[in-house]
């Protein structure tokens, strides 16, 4: 807690304190060396759009070759190619970092009280190690890529895989570091930097689930970075601890491997709930229901994350009783978020309900969540995983949770601090629409598919027996008005930082130290560093209005 | 702690003692990782010996004994020299922190000395190294033999990584206490070097028994 | 300490940590000792425990886990944890899988 | 398009019942949670002048209450799935044993008759079959969507997956495990006969040597029986100069190793003692057998293991 009692030591003063973060130099040497926690968070939305359309548009050619039964693309090579780079590109590059480096990067000192993150310049070197990354796996993948999938299972992955496994390998491991850095400055921001008065219990949600987050980040990522070491390793000596030939165990792969990977599909997730927790309460103008069960939720996913990945391997071969193990410790994991989606429900009722975008994101969140949740209680079951594991049924489940819901939080929380960060208001119809056209799109390219992953068509597929046809040329269709759904706000969004109306401090009225600083906040955030004395969502009921 | 009046902080913090106690937990959040990455190469360890019991405790019996044992020794030593210099440098004795670092780094160099200069140059001339064509181990030894020098070379390689990165911050400390930066008051980054450095004792200090000693019996 | 000189703080730290070297340097030994144990197959590990508590000397002794912020004891805590349940949970599946089992003699 | 999928084994209509009863379950809460969703966006939009009241604090008990109901419905589900799962590690005693090799984009079935499919596989109506599987190369996956199983299938290691098939007819085989260029390819099809047909088909395919006297003839040619003698009466017996174990009655009886330990002969120790013959000598013996990784595949190997699992049977039928 810092204290600003005895001030008496020499504060060394940094950047001006009139004017916003934007109007603070306009060279590009002011942007790209800058260690202001919401420039890099700015460099980092740049980032994270740039990689988001390219994994897109890889995965708009997938979709296009599965529109017929033998495949449009023609060559299996080039399709293998294609949903590799959509799930690397995907994974790493734009779901992993998302909120939190664009969203928390930004918010995390606005709703602190704080004046930056505790190391602002290992906040930068993260953004370079994320680009860096980016870079080598980019140049990996288009200059012929490779067919190994993004779990890049052994031995195919070391012995018998073409194409360029080394430098994606090499790409993910440098990026590896970025997500490190960011989930250690998180976490230290949070435990020291926090305004006086800002108890534990006083913070917002979403504060909490970017400290669960940084937990998975900084406590998963490691084992994924050995993992990647090992893979190189066997790859380029032609002999490794994977190896079958010489008593490997190409299972103790799995393993590493999920044990990061499952931490990390809660690393897309934990974003969303903190996102969805702090809109739901200001659009319904009403304090979160069960704030305490939410943030104890928040932090119980964080710790049973890491119990639960052995539900990937259910069929892999590993010993009956670890199956059983990890299918009762995954029900377990599932009991937070369904704890989550009733309070959401706890808060709008008796609330005053306002249908701004980002309110409209929020409610297909919390709709599209529960639909993916459930679903994961499917493949949970052991008897049923088996039946629908390495099926369309597997990729409709973890869809719906990381676009229906997780892309559905960004978009929402970028919405929702769009005047914070930028001082300009986004076009509210243009920004429903969006949200209507992104929810629709996106259940008509996915609900087909919980179909064909029960009725047996495996996933990563170039080809398919012709029976499957008619809800894949549904699935697709659907994914040409997400696509579209996905431009609308690129377009809107840009038009509004020239055209867009000035945005006061407090648009929606809402609570938050973040709304206490004037849209674009100046460089050290706080003229005065605020003092907290009310819980989080102190949201008064409004006065009766004539209407 | 360090006293905090009177010192130059950064501006995100309300005192010297506050960034002090700051920079403390980011290393040791820092080292929580490493614990992990670590424990990775653990897993690796496990799974190998229980399926090739024989052959990976025959892989360990080629180690060269004293070598790792006389390392130990001097990775204990060099972390209780460290400690020794912050316990100087408490009391305001910057010369004698620097003895003890400078005597610290001499004993890191003969680790890397003997691991590398020695063992490894040993390890190589008899065929040890994973990949060889003619691998020292044959028979019903080969198999197990290759994982265990592969878990051997990327353990230790890894160590020494550490420990050339370790030593290079040893550097940057002795000649910032050199240029007297340091005083009671502030020597928080002597304190965050010495835990990287300890905890990279640690490291050792667990791939020791797994590499020389329980594959011994 | 705030009573002692900083001469007499300095002797008991001093003293404190080559007590430490020495205990260190001795459990060492044990642990030296032990590998030469006619331990079986299963037992090797064992020679684990005086690695660990060497461990925890140096911890608490070098590195002061226990004086400084409360958090540097949950980060240490919680790197403990996780990697227990990384190498626990990891090791069930070796341990009890079971290759594809024959039916013996009789059974055919 | 159909949205059917054919319940064809024993264990399909079970899989069948649980997943109707999951996606019962999931209706259930989709419904509460849509219909609360809805029906707070309606009532309690911002404009309704309705009177909202007070707001309970208290939530705890609200909060315990669906905890605890989700904690019960989710734990019945566990243990349903985990009841059919046990089974499939269960296989029947006198299941009919069919090796299945995956090798890049294709599956090759051997029937112990000697009949051998390609991305094919015939089994009986009514009778318990268990598939010996390994790969030769990738984890590939043997899965019949039909019958709700699947199994991966790990290079260097057996894996069994059995199944009743209870509905004649043809059924989808895929490989589910992503393999490389043509994963998509390595399909086939399973055909479900009654006795009858099956015999009759059996009797159709099999060449004229079973699966044993095809490994005989590899015994033979590979030189086996200079150390093991004929028909594998052991070293000394035959007469050979060369001293090695006896085969005769080896097969799922226990070895005593040179380690001191002792393991039993299965598909794997003969596997291994023939890839890799030094990894698990017999005691009492020397380490003297030459390697045979690389120039036996391994549907050799599985002829091999048949013809010594044949000579156990001879010695005590």
């Amino acid at each position: 807690m810092n204290s600003t009692a005895a001030d008496t030591d020499i504060a060394v003063p940094r950047g001006q304190t009139e004017g916003s973060y934007l109007t603070d130099g306009y060279s590009v040497r002011s942007w790209l060396l800058s260690t202001d926690h919401k420039r890099i968070a700015m460099l980092y939305l740049a980032s994270i759009t740039f990689f988001f359309f390219i994994g897109g548009a890889a995965a708009a050619l997938v979709r296009l070759n599965l529109i017929v039964p033998e495949g449009l693309l023609g060559s299996a090579e080039a399709y293998n190619r294609l949903f590799t780079m959509h799930g690397v590109i995907m994974v790493w590059f734009f779901l992993v970092p998302a909120v939190p480096v664009t969203l928390g990067n930004f918010m995390i000192p606005l709703m602190l009280g704080a004046r930056d993150l505790a190391f602002p310049r290992l906040n930068l070197l993260s953004w370079y190690l994320f680009m860096a990354g980016g870079v080598v796996t980019l140049w990996a993948l288009f200059s012929g890529g490779l067919d190994t999938g993004w779990t890049f299972y052994t031995p195919l992955s070391t012995a018998y895989a073409k194409g360029h496994v080394v430098m994606a390998v090499v790409g993910i491991f440098i990026s590896g570091f970025s997500s490190i850095a960011t989930g250690l400055n998180f976490i230290v921001t949070i435990h020291q930097l926090r305004a006086p008065g800002l108890t534990w219990y006083r913070l917002p949600v979403f504060i909490w689930s970017m400290y669960s987050l940084s937990v998975l980040l900084v406590l998963a990522t490691p084992v994924l970075a050995i993992t990647l070491v090992l893979l190189a390793f066997e790859r380029l000596f032609h002999i490794g601890i994977f190896d079958p030939a010489i008593g490997g165990d190409p299972l103790l792969f799995q393993h590493l491997f999920w044990f990061y990977s499952h931490p990390a599909v809660y690393m897309m997730i934990l974003p969303g709930f903190g996102v969805v927790s702090e809109i739901i309460p200001a659009f319904a103008r009403k304090s979160l229901f069960g704030y305490k069960f939410v943030v104890w939720a928040s932090v119980s996913i964080a710790v049973i994350s890491f119990f639960v990945w052995g539900h990937h391997m259910y069929v892999a071969g590993t010993s009956l009783y670890s199956a059983l193990l990890f299918s009762i410790l995954s029900y377990l994991v599932a009991v937070p978020s369904a704890i989550k989606v009733f309070n959401w429900l706890g808060t709008l009722h008796k609330g005053y309900i306002s249908f701004d975008a980002p309110m409209l994101y929020a409610l297909g969140f919390v709709g599209l969540f529960t639909i993916g949740g459930l679903t994961g209680l499917w493949v949970a079951a052991l008897a049923a995983d088996v039946h629908l594991t390495q099926t369309y049924f597997v990729v409709a489940h973890f869809h719906y949770i990381m676009v229906g819901a997780m892309v559905s939080a960004f978009f929402g929380g970028l919405h929702y601090w769009w005047p914070k960060i930028t001082g300009r208001m986004y076009p509210e119809m243009w920004a429903r629409i969006a949200a209507l056209i992104m929810f629709i799109g996106f259940n008509l390219t996915f609900f087909p598919q919980f179909i064909l992953g029960y009725l047996g068509m495996p996933r990563r597929y170039f080809s398919y027996p012709p029976e499957f046809q008619v809800l894949n040329v549904l699935s697709s269709a659907g994914a040409t008005i997400l696509a579209a759904a996905y431009l609308l706000p690129l377009g809107y969004l840009v038009w509004s930082l020239l055209y867009g109306d000035k945005a006061p401090a407090n648009p929606w009225r809402a609570t938050g130290l973040e709304w206490k600083t004037p849209s674009p906040p100046p460089t050290v955030n706080f003229l005065v560093t605020p003092v907290v004395t009310t819980g989080p969502y102190e949201y008064p009921p409004p006065e009766r209005t004539s209407g | 702690m360090t006293a905090g009046s009177g010192l130059p902080h950064e501006f995100q913090y309300a005192d010297a003692s506050h960034q002090a106690n700051t920079a403390i937990a980011g290393m040791w959040l820092f080292l929580a990782t490493e614990v992990l990455l670590f424990g990775g190469l653990i897993l690796c360890w496990i799974y190998s010996r229980h399926w090739n019991p024989v052959g990976f405790d025959a892989g360990a019996r080629q180690t060269a004994l004293w070598i790792g044992t006389l390392n130990t020794a001097l990775l204990i030593t060099s972390s209780f020299l460290y400690a020794l210099g912050v316990a100087f440098m408490r009391v305001g004795n910057a010369r004698a922190l620097i003895h003890c670092l400078v005597l610290t780094l001499m004993l890191a160099l003969a680790f890397l000395v003997l691991k590398f200069g020695l063992e490894y140059r040993d390890d190589f001339a008899r065929h040890l190294f994973p990949t060889a064509t003619r691998f020292a181990l044959t028979g019903a030894e080969a198999a197990g033999g290759r994982l265990f020098f592969i878990f051997y070379f990327l353990g230790t390689g890894l160590h020494g990584i550490h420990m050339l990165v370790g030593m290079g911050l040893l550097v940057w400390i002795i000649r910032r206490a050199r240029r007297g930066e340091f005083s009671p008051q502030y020597y928080t980054p002597v304190e965050v070097v010495g835990l990287y450095w300890s905890f990279v004792d640690l490291v050792w200090l667990t791939l020791y028994p797994l590499i020389y000693l329980v594959g011994r019996g | 300490m705030s009573v002692q000189s900083p001469k007499q703080s300095l002797r008991t730290e001093v003293a404190r940590l080559v007590r430490l070297w020495v205990l260190l340097l001795l459990v060492g030994a044990v642990e030296f000792g032990a590998s030469f144990l006619p331990l079986g197959h299963l037992g090797r590990p064992l020679i684990m425990i005086p690695a660990i508590a060497m461990i925890g000397l140096v911890a608490f002794g070098f590195m002061n886990v226990t004086k400084g912020p409360v958090i540097v004891r949950t980060f240490a805590v919680a790197a403990l944890f996780w990697l227990l349940i990384l190498l626990a949970l990891g090791s069930v599946d070796p341990l009890t899988r079971v290759n594809y089992t024959v039916p013996t003699p009789d059974q055919r | 398009m159909n949205l059917w999928l054919p319940a064809a084994s024993s264990n399909a209509p079970e899989t069948d019942r649980l997943l109707w009863a999951l996606l019962l379950m999931s209706c259930v809460v989709l419904a509460l949670v849509f219909t609360l969703l809805l029906r707070y966006i309606v009532k309690y939009r911002a404009t309704s002048p309705l009177d909202r009241g007070s707001v309970s604090q208290k939530t705890w008990r609200l909060e315990v209450g669906w905890t605890a109901a989700t904690l019960v419905v989710f734990f019945g589900l566990f243990v349903w799935g985990a009841d059919l799962y046990v089974r499939l590690f269960q296989p029947p005693q006198q299941a009919l044993k069919i090796y299945v090799v995956g090798k890049q984009w294709m599956w090759k079935v051997e029937h112990a008759g000697g009949q051998r499919e390609i991305n094919a596989l015939h089994v009986p109506l009514g009778r318990p079959v268990q598939l010996l599987m390994t790969s030769e190369d990738v984890i590939h996956d043997f899965s019949i969507p039909a019958f709700r199983i699947k199994h991966d299938v790990l290079p260097g290691r057996y894996e069994a997956l059995w199944f009743t098939a209870t509905r004649p007819g043809r059924y989808q085989l895929y490989c589910t495990q992503f393999c490389g260029l043509d994963h998509a390819k390595m399909t086939g099809s399973v055909v479900v006969l009654s006795q009858p047909d099956y015999a009759n088909w059996l009797a159709r395919n099999g060449d004229d040597s079973t699966l044993a006297a095809q490994g005989q003839a590899l015994y033979m040619r590979y030189g086996c029986s200079g150390c093991h003698g004929g028909n594998g009466v052991g070293g000394g017996a035959s007469g050979s100069t060369v001293r090695a174990p006896a085969l005769v009655g080896l097969y799922g009886s226990p070895v005593a190793l040179a380690g001191g330990t002792t393991v039993i002969a299965d598909d794997r120790y003969l596997h291994d003692s023939i890839v890799m013959p030094q990894s698990e000598v017999v005691a009492g013996y020397e380490p003297i057998m030459p390697s045979y990784a690389g120039q036996i595949d391994e549907e050799g190997l599985l002829k091999l293991i048949a013809y010594i699992q044949s000579l156990a049977a001879q010695a005590n039928p």
